[in-house]
């Protein structure tokens, strides 16, 4: 188990880091919005589903699509705008998708995706599937009214969905108090009655366990909608490859308890140094073989931008009159 | 309404068992949409119908009536009041599979889900590769008369005809209202399915079995080459009325229902006016950047430099609906003005002239209190 | 004390009856939402009001426009549509206005006058005017996401706003077990960081007094926002005249306990014969006149159709094309 | 863009003043938007800045930086994530008198506004007869390039020209963002102030005294006889680029900067195409029910049976914004494309000319992340 755990905390922080080496370069000519910091809540929690299970996320999900399985390829790929990306270079970062990962596409509008996966739930539920649905966001979407909305739904309908709130303690530079009269979440989701708690410290396993047994319930039939909030740290800016505590809105020392608490270097020291470097070894080449293969992608042919906007072709416009009836 | 008017025979492969039916068999609009509805809920199991009251005793002017029965509560019902999240749901069971149906007993609360529809479900197809599709259809109402006022009353399909990847129709007889809803349930497209409150009263031939109006034709309602009439959503019928106001006269009118605002029909617009010279678009809104500037700025891309046109745009007038009877009969366009309005641009100059009401012609009367 | 109440919750009593009575004569083309049976909460809030405190309703409103002083004879003139009504005929039943009352105006989309509250409650504090600025609203609104966003923003910012939830346990013909997954309004509230209460049995006197004091403590700058849930009871259909015991989604046995609770006749009850027959000699003189103004008064001019669009009148287009500077 | 352009004189009383003064100062855009506010804070004590981030370290681009030094955390403050109430805030605001400027780093979000903005605020002032008015301010910014994609990057302008009750502007210059801004503050009524995050980086000619830019009254920005462009937003860039291009090659393009699009004057646009008898509209957002669609309708409306016209709208792709660099340069006219479009309906056909690119006509290049 902490083989996996390592492999895929350790596989989002190297492509992450990849994306901020490159980025002065300007071929990834997209808004990046990374995780490093973050990459715990995504990997607990998508080890604890199942490929069949569906996520929802924000544009604030590379681990998340890379913890549940998404392409990488696709995904390096997408941010370099190139044909071979997992939207053909339609969406960029902040939208990814992987339909057969189970990753059912992320959002750039704060909140949206949370009623889109209680309403994916639904059908699963109808559909009689015994599909978790699974939506990430952060602590600024439960200001949106879509939260509180999505969870009576959910309530109501006794849906097998999992709200997971990475609270990083800001919006872009605003912290949670000065935007929350009454910054408890996890309490504003058990009084729209959800089943909730709070993981203090983005511990990786204390999450996957609870997490863990919510989805078997769920599973089992015998959980309606759960919710986690997942206390954590973003390390670089909001939007952008750099560090920027030199903004002023938050400080290196408010900082350092999470940094020393990372979980990529706690679950490393959990793993038998030889597996570690095969891990590790092995992560990099594919992250090495994703780059390339971005690269070496051609960019979309112009002919793509006007295919997709509708799933099937738009019917022609008649060229005649409609013939009136007798 | 004329209710020998507007049937059109095998629109689609489906439609050739239709022309065999018996024509008689009448509905109203009301009883055309829960009948779509059925069909669509019995053929396929992943058509569901929620929105708030679909499942109250009023079942949305009986629009939804026994489905509640037929297919169960997971099928079929009603939401709390959270337009904006139960969008997204919807947007959400269409992502996975299912067919939704939201109802909207007014288009003004969707100011509430533009988010949703404008922001995913318009873009969704598009800004993920084509990766995912989102089959949803919006019904919704506008509303009309008995001080339904600013907040009851507005007609904003332009805004969906704006955005690309929705579709718009705003059938006007029971006859498109079923066939446009099949189609509306079986495009895998978002299509936001535009009703009016007095439409709902109108009754008209309804064959009984299943068939579908395609998108992108209009319908020549009738026939004329002294001026092209187009009446959208509820203004089809005060257009109608004003041809024969306009036939009453010696004017020939020729009338079109688009039917369908997106994808549209500028053929057949385009058509009528190369023939007659002069178009009419009398629309169910507001003109500014709504579907008669659309259908004028388009008929002129086509016809420039072809012929000489004149266009006219009517709509509501440019304010909020007011609620006293007296300002309420002056903010929309009625069959008499526009044929006053028609009749003064087949003469090419003001004639005020204003036809005498007839009796027949008269508009419905409707009775609150909603 | 009593007399007053008595004569505000009468009149509105009345009002709604005779609007009521005169409905079917097809003169009032409006809708009308009747607060008949829950008046007892615009009468216990509004009491505790000053004149230039401010109060926003929705489209169920009459009562609350009374028992803030707002103008008899423009309400009733409004919904005949008569030039003299309070919105001179462009707004209805459903758009009640009386700025001299404090009546800031109602709305027919059900949520939204919670924000725009909330919006004048600031404005108050920043001009340290010392108004109370309240909002009235139903159950089903409290499911609308602006309800949640509202009271954050009040909590965040310490505003002197009472809200108060009608809770007459129906959105038209759903009850709210059927809308709520935890039909638990107050808790919500609570957890938003509201100091709320909640009072059962459209009690009227009970209302007033915790109304009341947190008013005081308003005015008194220590309190923050309040919320009061409100158990009350619609004896009339949602929109009409009419009663609705027939539909089947509501049973008269459970109209009963409500009826037989009537604070009309509760609070009539503790006003001196003499004094209660004074009142309402005199409530029904009122009442009758302001129909006869109603009646009386001519429709508005077709020339006030395009008047009030914009509040000073829209620039003329020029008419000459403009100057290009040199 | 040339900063001699656009600097007009004495369009206001207030504004008599400015011709006194030198006209070396230049601003950015930015900068112009920062000391509208500042001074309009400074003058009257109910104008408030809020909305998401304004006082956080980057300030909305710079526009709102220092305010909160200046006018203390009562007057200027970040907000929740909640755009619903907040706007529904900032007309219960406005209702009592305060001022508000309420800030969207994207008009894409607007779409979670649309309830209180088309339902309360553009219809307060009309349905309650006058008793209430809504002074408030909406400043949003439509994205550009660098990936922003479908959800970040749309220009929704005409939602707010079609429903009455509302001004729009869009302001392109520095000079003209500082009164347009100012006079949107002073004006009683909602404004939707449109701003452009490419217009942003602009630099020009900015007096430093307080004036106003009136709404309803468009600018010629350049004068031409052979073809009248219409420029709206950022497009009003490519447009006078795309007049250079067309000057190069003997053609006189008439660049027309509509500035308010409601009140649209509509006078001066007709003018100029009662001249040229060709008009190219490009709008920085889609074409269907735009303000492109807006501005053709109504030029006809204007000039049928005075002149023959030629019309032709240019807009964002029928699509929502791809990512990719290759698909975006598709999906948005340019100044060259604006120019070969423009040089055909000068010739009456295509000619499949295309100028080559000019080293100073180059598009800004934007920087991301954002
Ligand atoms: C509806 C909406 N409002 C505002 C924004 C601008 N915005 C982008 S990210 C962000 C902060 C969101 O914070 P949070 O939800 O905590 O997520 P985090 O970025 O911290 O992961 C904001 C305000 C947006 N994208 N969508
Ligand atoms: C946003 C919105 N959605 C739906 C409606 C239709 N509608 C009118 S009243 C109503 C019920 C509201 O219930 P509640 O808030 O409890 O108020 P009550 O009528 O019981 O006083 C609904 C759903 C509306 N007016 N506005
Ligand atoms: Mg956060
Ligand atoms: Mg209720």
């Amino acid at each position: 188990m902490h083989e996996q755990f390592y492999k895929s905390l350790f596989r989002i922080r190297r492509v992450e880091e990849e994306i901020a080496r490159i980025y002065p370069t300007d071929k990834l000519k997209s808004p990046v919005h990374l995780s490093i910091g973050q990459e715990a809540v995504s990997v607990a929690v998508c080890e604890a589903l199942r490929p069949e299970d569906v996520c929802f996320g924000t544009y604030r999900s590379h681990a998340m699509y890379l913890a549940k399985g998404g392409d990488i390829n696709g995904m390096v790929a997408e941010m370099y705008g190139k044909q071979t990306g997992c939207t053909k270079g339609k969406g960029g970062s902040m939208h990814l998708v992987d339909t057969k990962a189970g990753v059912m596409g992320t959002s750039a509008v704060v909140g949206t995706t949370i009623a889109n996966a209680v309403g994916y739930a639904y059908a699963m539920k109808l559909q009689r599937k015994k599909v978790v649905t699974t939506v990430f966001f952060g602590d600024g979407a439960t200001e949106e009214g879509v939260f509180p909305e999505s969870l009576n739904f959910a309530v109501l309908k006794n849906l097998p969905v999992l709200f997971i709130c990475e609270n990083n303690g800001y919006a872009i530079h605003t912290s949670q108090a000065k935007r929350q009269g009454h910054p408890h979440i996890t309490e504003r989701a058990k009084a729209a009655g959800v089943q909730s708690s709070c993981v203090e410290d983005n511990d990786c396993l204390e999450l996957h366990g609870q997490v863990k047994s919510a989805v078997e319930a769920m599973r089992a039939g015998t959980s309606g909608p759960r919710f986690f909030e997942c206390k954590t740290y973003r390390w670089k800016e909001h939007v952008g490859p750099n560090e920027d505590f030199g903004l002023g809105y938050r400080t290196p020392s408010e900082a350092k308890r999470w940094i020393e608490n990372d979980q990529v270097t706690k679950i490393a020291a959990l793993v038998p140094e030889a597996t570690r470097k095969a891990i590790e070894a092995e992560v990099e080449a594919e992250v090495k073989a994703a780059f390339e293969f971005a690269e070496a992608s051609p960019f979309p042919d112009v002919s793509e931008l006007m295919t997709d906007v509708f799933h099937t072709p738009c019917a022609a416009t008649p060229s005649e009159a409609v013939r009136k009836a007798a | 309404m004329d209710t020998t008017l507007c049937v059109e025979q095998s629109q689609t492969a489906e439609a050739a068992d239709i022309v065999a039916m018996p024509k008689e068999r009448t509905l109203t609009y009301t009883e055309a949409i829960r009948e779509a509805t059925d069909m669509e809920m019995a053929r396929d199991p992943n058509v569901i119908v929620f929105g708030l009251d679909v499942d109250d005793p009023k079942a949305i002017q009986g629009t939804t009536k026994g489905l509640l029965d037929k297919y169960g509560s997971e099928r079929v019902f009603g939401t709390p009041l959270s337009e904006d999240a139960m969008t997204g749901v919807a947007i959400g069971a269409a992502l996975a599979g299912l067919r939704p149906i939201h109802v909207h007993i007014r288009m003004d609360f969707l100011m509430l889900s533009m988010n949703q529809l404008v922001n995913v479900g318009a873009k969704s197809s598009y800004m993920f590769g084509g990766a995912v599709h989102v089959p949803l259809v919006v019904r919704s109402m506008i509303g009309k008369s008995w001080g339904q006022g600013a907040q009851h009353s507005q007609g904003l399909y332009s805004y969906f005809m704006h955005v690309p990847g929705m579709k718009v129709v705003c059938p006007t007889t029971p006859y498109d209202a079923k066939g446009c809803l099949i189609e509306a349930v079986r495009d895998d497209n978002p299509v936001m399915f535009v009703e009016h409150r007095i439409l709902h009263f109108q009754k008209g031939p309804v064959p009984a079995a299943s068939y579908t109006v395609a998108p992108g034709k209009a319908r020549i309602t009738a026939e004329g080459d002294d001026i092209t009439l187009v009446g959208i959503s509820y203004m089809q019928l005060e257009c109608l009325r004003a041809q024969r106001y306009l036939a009453d006269v010696g004017i020939n009118a020729e009338v079109i229902d688009p039917i369908w605002l997106a994808p549209l029909d500028i053929d057949t617009i385009a058509a009528s006016v190369r023939k007659t010279g002069k178009l009419c678009v009398v629309d169910n809104g507001w003109t500014t950047c709504g579907a008669s500037a659309e259908i004028v700025a388009q008929v002129l891309e086509r016809l420039q430099g072809t012929r000489d046109i004149r266009v006219m745009r009517m709509g509501f007038a440019n304010t909020a609906c007011p609620t006293s009877p007296t300002l309420e009969a002056e903010f929309y366009p009625d069959a008499r003005r526009v044929a006053s309005a028609a009749y003064d641009m087949v003469h090419g100059r003001k004639k005020n002239w204003m036809p005498e009401e007839r009796v027949d012609l008269r508009q419905i009367e409707f009775k609150g209190p909603f």
